[in-house]
């Protein structure tokens, strides 16, 4: 039967506007409608979301709206959990469209109790049960109350593997994650919570244990999950078949593998006769997939497929290899680099667009990104062209983060106490990817301006230039560096080039005018020389390094290693040489967190030509932050002989033309800090002492105190705690240190720390 | 004595890929030939241009062009230029990466390494 | 706001009673471990000799009377279920999935054969076959003479099931299953066809916990042909053992083997209520729940009282005919979870520390039969 | 049992009260204690008569206390639930303003920072809201403001390009700073920058020593931009490949 409307009413309504009514309903006055039309009305308005129930009627010819709101929710109290953090309950029932304001659906309610009873289930809290309430307020609004009550977690008293004849329960629970002893420390590290995923997980560990020692027919059959009637303790029994032990057959290539046999032959670890493991194969296969993705098939897919001959109890394997289209990068796109210019990024990426694509270089440049040291954290992903299925777009994600100090008012160092003046360096100017350095300082000892610049891409092959001049004046009076001064003025050039990937060389020129005074109470050693060899020196130093790094971070690395050798000859006023040698390793343990570090630092210097001795300002330092740490910085060293009647009686020490340093440390992820890249703590030892291979002259009616040659049993150790920390300020560094094998005249310190100087 | 890394643009062209064009064949058969082409003429849609430009390290430059015209969608003329035969070399053609001995990860500098000089 | 509430029921405190029976202790032999998984390797009874054996598999052959230890012997596998003796012959499961049987004199093993998993349930006999049923659900029967399989039959397995399996009760004919799926089933011995199946329990609520319904008792059979059977979160039940119609039920949740006794049916039900039934209608007798949440072992009929063990190592004696509490004793052992065994005079108890302890039982003045 | 007192008065007033005292925020410039009221308002009348009104207010209020962010997620909001609403034309232009702003960079007016040699992801975003202002409500009264805008950022987006593009040259990639030079022809054709593109375009095709190609564009590049720095007359000195190129085939 249909019906002309004439008008439409619409009742019921306590807080929807009737025009949102109006506008979702598909009929409007003088249309003529007949039942099948009003039923779909009535779905429409259902379909809003809004309405609980919708009736539609007839009085007269008037079409007849009855609807009955859902109510809006005006707030959700949620109580008792404690595994699962609030936020991100309330972040599920968000996402649900249970959230503050929204409309209340009591289907979508109950989903989200089943839904929450199966997260805790999961994680192994069987008696933990959810009830929700909705409390009415008025005004069609409710109240909605979820009680959690997360009950115990069950502890696993029992994990039986049944059928296992060649391997003990033992050994292969080993592998587990899981366990079903409690932890040793009051259960604190207890892994006897049982839960699901874990399970899974350690099935999978179970399965590549056997694999990788040959069963390739190793099975799983069935696991049972049973519970104690009181909930507390789950006993799993995992039942397994394991077939029998297999080698490797011969090994085999099918499909197009783009590369030659041989080369592949010698990527593949499969050897045959040797025992058949599937993480031989995994490794295998990626060796090829990363050998295809260098030479541009991006989206190579390799199979390797084992056939069991049971005869000769061998697996013959085949690789077989689908190289797919060759791809190509189009456009590289950086995204976070709100500071830093693009180019500073694009130059380290060795992937260039409109080219083949390489997984290897597209890998290596974010890598390389990150030891800039200007980023926080580096992401790549790889987006493919619409519609050209063999171009793709890389994109990297940079988070940027200080990269450099700027210590404007006031810095401390112990060693000389309040520092004013101001000083920026920084090694990410602007964005620019140049390092600049400029500071104006005066502390107790000396007052230091100095001004650098370098250009890392002078050219954009990698040849660095940079330049500096200094000032610097100092007065040693009373510090523990001996009783002298010198004032120095100079600058210089170097160049930088690279001459592989790891490895780079660089070469400079440094002029300068220093000139040395001292004091009645200066040692005999300064006063002989100044003697002899004059006070003012104006040289010309030519310098030339090589530097091999692959640290895996620009700060605060915890893999790879680094080293520097140096050369520098100098002449004019005075005539020396020093070599230097600089090698840092880190071996990351577990995780990345977790790492090894051993560093060193070696020096020689000698005078030639008219000079006899090499200039004492010149002479190596040891000992204090970067150095020995517990020693008071730049004391450890050949004493000083103090000149008959000077009053000074502390021996100074006037350092040594010889060097040797060297620390071990372990690094560990510093506790209730996330985010590890800031912070870097370790416990460490250092080991270190200057030397002179033959004393300074101290005239003839005096005898030196110093003992010449390098004796390694004179090196001092200590050991203790250290951290880093990356400030938006500048690079703080703390150690508390006790030296091991403390000489008297020593001195120690035991806490020591620094700020905008990097170690 | 700069390290200079091999440079690469364009797309792999080999011999065999140029033998199996002929007229007559469509954009797509093209395209499963050849790839898509990476250099993108806008002004003569009509036209697609294939460039292949390999400068190794040492400076010696490997070019390869296969210009292709189409009437509509069927190729109607192919011309080639530089030579189509040499070795298509992959990306950089950095040394072969054994996966083992990659133990480390690859190439960079810290601080970028330049010791400005009197620090 | 709101205190952790741990859910399930809180353990009663015990309470005074008139002691009417006392228990004595006549002997008692450490047996050996039962492992942290406590293994319920119940003891077996063959006419004057007890076997009893820890998880490692020292089994001992000790004298019911005097507690003397005939003999001792270890056999090399790892013990998981009962013993069961029979014909000279003792059978039990071992923890990697093997049923073995070995001589009831000197404990040397007749055959041993691997089955689908462990066996928890104590093996079932009949004249010619043993029927197990392994913990993933499969009700496998062995020659009894050779060990070799006879037929085997696999049941659905929920994810999660209650620990333990049901015991199947085995005559030479049929054998009826309870599994842990919530159904019942009968078997023929000779092929293992099933001859009827049916639902004990329907698993409801919304949590793998709420939804477990495991027949883990062991079904009682009479000689007129009448089956009862409990469930968890179920029914105990009285069937027409032929036909498996239901005669009565009743909506008991229950994961012990019930004690039949004449016309009382005595149910422990997983609250540890202690009820009795009239066999013949279900109606309750009398329900005795002061041992509420005490974790009770199942029952065991010696003389006219009814025994149970509970979780903190006590045995507590009931009048079988009014419910009450009329005797108690405490071992301790850390508590006891295997139904005691009983020959009709005295009672044998092994506790969770591996203990077997016999008792007598001594009236208190005249009364009591 | 924490309660939320701190809404406790506001939770009490009815919805005419609360829009009162929203006008009142308002016109007093305190724009905080305004978008507080207008999320009560939001959160206890979703559907009250004020409801697309307050919808509207709380974005120019998040505006007003610079909270980019919660600017765009509720225009986004009111652009999703009222999509045919006279007023979704100032939602759309919001939108766009919240993510101009985020892409200004403090320093950029001392043109210290040249924003166009950083990330552009917010200038993109701007760009595309102002297009759908200027594209779908001609006559708004924002619409010309927004197309003012485009045009700005339109340029900054082209000057990027060309920049990458003269890093590929210098690199000696000549794909690819060709095709860098192509998208800007393809995507910002009305900008200056595209003259420059097309001298890019000549010098790398120079670079592939593909003089037919070379010339076509530099047909293009002489009648679009006769005096265009890299031209004298017609002949184009590049300026980084060697050579020149003259229209006249040599």
């Amino acid at each position: 039967v249909s019906f002309q409307v004439s008008d439409i009413r619409v009742e019921g309504l306590q807080r929807v506007s009737a025009g949102t009514v109006f506008n979702a309903l598909p009929i409007s006055a003088r249309d003529s409608v007949n039942d099948e039309a009003i039923s779909n009305a009535g779905r429409a308005l259902f379909a809003t979301g809004l309405f609980d129930d919708v009736r539609l009627g007839r009085d007269g010819d008037v079409l007849v709206v009855d609807v009955e709101e859902r109510p809006s929710i005006a707030g959700i109290n949620i109580e008792g959990n404690s595994q699962i953090p609030e936020d991100r309950l309330r972040q599920g029932l968000t996402d649900a469209g249970l959230a503050e304001g929204q409309v209340l659906q009591r289907s979508t309610l109950e989903e989200m109790q089943r839904e929450l009873e199966r997260v805790y289930q999961s994680q192994g809290r069987y008696s933990a049960s959810i009830n929700t309430s909705v409390e009415e307020l008025g005004q069609n609004r409710v109240q909605v109350n979820i009680d959690i009550n997360e009950g115990s977690v069950a502890r696993i008293r029992q994990i039986n593997i049944v059928g296992n004849e060649d391997f003990d329960d033992a050994t292969l629970l080993d592998q587990f994650e899981l366990s079903d002893r409690p932890g040793w420390f009051f259960g604190w590290f207890s892994s006897d919570q049982y839960s699901r995923e874990q399970l899974q997980g350690d099935l999978d560990r179970l399965r590549s244990w056997y694999l990788d020692r040959g069963y390739v027919n190793f099975s799983i059959d069935s696991t049972q999950v049973s519970i104690s009637p009181d909930q507390s303790s789950i006993f799993v029994t995992i039942n397994v078949d394991e077939g029998n032990r297999y080698d490797f057959g011969d090994v085999s290539f099918a499909g197009d593998l783009q590369i030659d046999e041989t080369r592949a032959r010698s990527l593949v670890q499969v050897e045959s006769g040797k025992t058949f493991s599937q993480s031989d194969l995994t490794a295998s296969t990626e060796a090829l997939r990363q050998a295809l993705g260098a030479e541009g098939f991006a989206f190579a897919q390799i199979d390797a497929m084992p056939q069991v001959n049971e005869a000769d109890g061998r697996v013959d394997v085949v690789f077989r290899v689908n190289p797919g289209r060759r791809a190509y990068v189009r456009r590289i796109n950086f995204q976070g680099n709100t500071t830093t210019a693009d180019e500073v990024l694009r130059r380290e990426i060795t992937q260039l667009e409109g080219a083949p694509a390489s997984t290897d270089a597209i890998s290596d440049s974010q890598q390389r990104l990150e030891r800039l040291g200007f980023f926080r954290s580096v992401e790549v992903n790889t987006q493919p062209v619409a519609d050209t299925p063999d171009q793709l777009d890389v994109t990297y994600n940079v988070e940027e983060q200080p990269s450099g100090s700027i210590s404007a008012s006031l810095g401390f160092a112990q060693s000389e106490g309040i520092i004013y003046g101001a000083s920026l360096s920084q090694r990410n100017f602007l964005g620019t990817g140049n390092r600049v350095d400029i500071g104006a300082q005066t502390s107790r000892y000396y007052t230091n301006l100095r001004f650098s610049f370098t250009d890392p891409y002078w050219t954009l092959d990698g040849i660095s230039r940079g330049y500096n001049l200094y000032y610097r004046s100092t007065d040693y009076e009373d510090s523990d560096i001996s009783t002298y001064s010198t004032d120095a003025i100079g600058g210089g050039v170097s160049f930088g080039y690279p001459i592989s990937d790891l490895s780079r060389v660089n070469f400079g020129l440094n002029l300068e005018s220093l000139s040395v005074d001292y004091y009645n109470d200066s040692p005999a050693e300064i006063v002989e020389f100044v003697d002899s060899e004059g006070d003012n020196f104006d040289t010309a130093t030519l310098s030339t390094g090589w530097t091999r790094n692959n640290l895996n971070r620009g700060t605060l690395p915890t893999a790879g290693s680094y080293q520097n050798a140096s050369l520098d000859v100098t002449g004019g006023d005075a005539q020396f040489y020093k070599l230097r040698y600089r090698g840092r390793k880190l071996f990351p343990i577990k995780t990345e967190e977790w790492s090894l570090r051993f560093a060193t630092e070696l020096g020689y210097a000698d005078s030639i030509g008219g000079t006899d001795n090499l200039p004492f300002y010149e002479n190596f330092y040891s000992g204090g932050l970067g150095s020995v740490r517990g020693f008071r910085s730049n004391t450890l060293g050949q004493p000083t002989t103090p000149r008959p009647g000077s009053r000074d009686d502390d021996d100074d020490t006037l350092g040594g033309n010889v060097l040797v340093e060297g620390s071990a440390e372990l690094i560990f992820p510093t506790p209730f800090i996330d985010d590890q890249r800031q912070v870097q703590t370790s416990f460490f030892i250092d080991a270190g002492n200057t030397y002179l291979t033959d004393c300074y002259p101290v005239g003839d009616n005096v005898t030196s105190a110093c003992s010449s040659g390098v004796d390694l049993s004179d090196l001092r150790y200590s050991a203790g705690l250290g951290l880093s920390w990356l400030t938006p300020v500048g690079p703080l560094t703390f150690s508390v240190a006790r030296p091991l094998n403390e000489k008297d005249g020593d001195e120690t310190q035991f806490f020591q720390f620094s700020l905008g100087q990097t170690f | 004595c700069v390290y200079k890394r091999d440079l690469t643009q364009g797309n792999l062209i080999t011999e065999d890929m140029v033998s199996q064009l002929q007229p007559g064949m469509s954009r797509q058969q093209v395209v499963g030939v050849m790839g898509s082409p990476l250099l993108r003429d806008a002004f003569d849609a009509a036209n697609w241009d294939y460039v292949y430009w390999h400068e190794a390290a040492d400076g010696d430059i490997t070019e390869k062009q296969v210009s292709l015209t189409f009437r509509g969608d069927r190729l109607s003329n192919i011309a080639t230029q530089g030579n189509i035969e040499a070795q298509v070399e992959g990306s950089d053609g950095a040394a072969p990466s054994s996966a083992g001995a990659r133990a480390m990860p690859p190439p960079g500098f810290e601080d970028n390494n330049f010791e400005p000089i009197g620090e | 706001c709101s205190g952790n509430v741990q859910t399930g029921v809180q353990p009663r405190e015990l309470t005074t009673i008139d002691q009417r029976v006392t228990l004595d202790r006549q002997w008692s032999e450490g047996i050996g471990s039962l492992t942290r998984a406590r293994y319920p390797i119940t003891p077996a009874i063959d006419g004057d000799t007890l076997y009893a054996s820890d998880a490692a598999g020292n089994v001992q052959a000790i004298d019911r009377a005097s507690g003397e230890v005939l003999w001792r012997h270890n056999l090399d596998a790892d013990i998981s279920s009962g013993l069961t003796v029979g014909g000279g012959e003792v059978f039990a499961g071992t923890q990697n999935g093997e049923v073995i049987a070995f001589n009831a004199d000197s404990g040397d093993i007749d055959w041993r054969t691997r089955v689908a998993s462990v066996v928890l349930a104590p093996p079932q006999l009949n004249s010619a076959l043993v029927v197990v049923q392994s913990v993933d659900g499969t009700l496998t029967a062995l020659d009894r003479a050779s060990g070799e399989q006879r037929w085997l039959y696999n049941a659905s397995q929920p994810a999660l099931t209650l620990r333990g399996t049901g015991t199947p009760r085995t005559i030479d004919p049929v054998s009826f299953v309870g599994f842990a799926n919530g159904r019942l089933a009968a078997f023929d011995n000779r092929n293992g066809q099933q001859l009827w199946d049916m639902r004990v329990a329907i698993p409801q609520g919304r949590t793998e916990v709420e939804q477990m319904v495991d027949l883990d008792g062991q079904p009682v059979l009479t000689r007129d042909g009448r089956l009862f059977v409990t469930s968890y979160n179920g029914r105990v039940m009285a069937l027409d053992a032929r036909s498996g119609e239901t005669i009565w039920e009743r909506e008991e949740s229950s994961y012990l083997t019930p004690v039949l006794a004449g016309d009382y049916l005595f149910t422990v039900t997983a609250d540890s209520h202690i009820m009795a039934l009239d066999a013949s209608s279900g109606r309750v007798i009398w329900n005795q729940e002061d041992l509420e949440g005490r974790s009770l072992s199942a029952p065991a009929m010696v003389g006219n009282y009814l025994a149970v063990g509970d979780y903190q190592g006590y045995i507590h004696l009931l009048d079988a005919t009014s419910g009450e509490l009329v005797g108690r004793a405490h071992p301790g052992g850390d508590g006891i979870s295997i139904a005691p065994l009983s020959d009709g005079d005295s009672l044998y108890v092994l506790t969770n520390s591996g203990d077997v302890i016999a008792w007598n039982l001594r009236q208190q003045g005249g009364d009591g039969n | 049992c924490a309660g939320n007192q701190s809404r406790e008065e506001d939770s009490q007033l009815s919805e005419q009260q609360l829009y009162q005292n929203i006008q009142q925020a308002l016109d007093d410039g305190r724009y905080s204690r305004a978008v507080t009221l207008l999320e009560t308002l939001d959160s206890r009348f979703p559907f009250g008569e004020y409801a697309e009104q307050s919808q509207l207010e709380l974005i120019y209020g998040y505006y007003q206390v610079n909270n980019w962010e919660a600017t765009r997620a509720a225009a986004s909001r009111f652009i999703r639930l009222h999509p045919d609403n006279p007023q979704v034309d100032y939602a759309y232009y919001m939108r766009g303003l919240a993510a101009w702003q985020s892409g200004r960079f403090s320093l950029e007016t001392l043109e210290l920072i040249d924003i166009s040699k950083r990330d552009l992801g917010a200038t993109r975003d701007a760009y595309v809201d102002f297009g759908e202002v200027a594209r779908r409500f001609p006559d708004s009264p924002y619409a010309a403001d927004a197309r003012q805008r485009i045009i700005y950022l339109r340029n900054v987006l082209a000057r990027h390009e060309l920049q990458v593009a003269d890093f590929y040259l210098r690199k000696e990639a000549y794909v690819a700073a060709v095709n860098r030079g192509q998208w800007v022809i393809d995507y910002y054709p009305q900008t200056p920058a595209s003259r420059d593109a097309l001298a890019v375009i000549v010098e790398g095709y120079m670079g592939l020593n593909m003089p037919a190609e070379a010339r076509e564009a530099l047909a293009q590049l002489i009648n679009n931009d006769p005096d265009n720095a890299r031209l004298d007359g017609d002949t184009f000195d590049p300026r980084y490949v060697g050579g020149s190129l003259s229209l006249k085939g040599s």
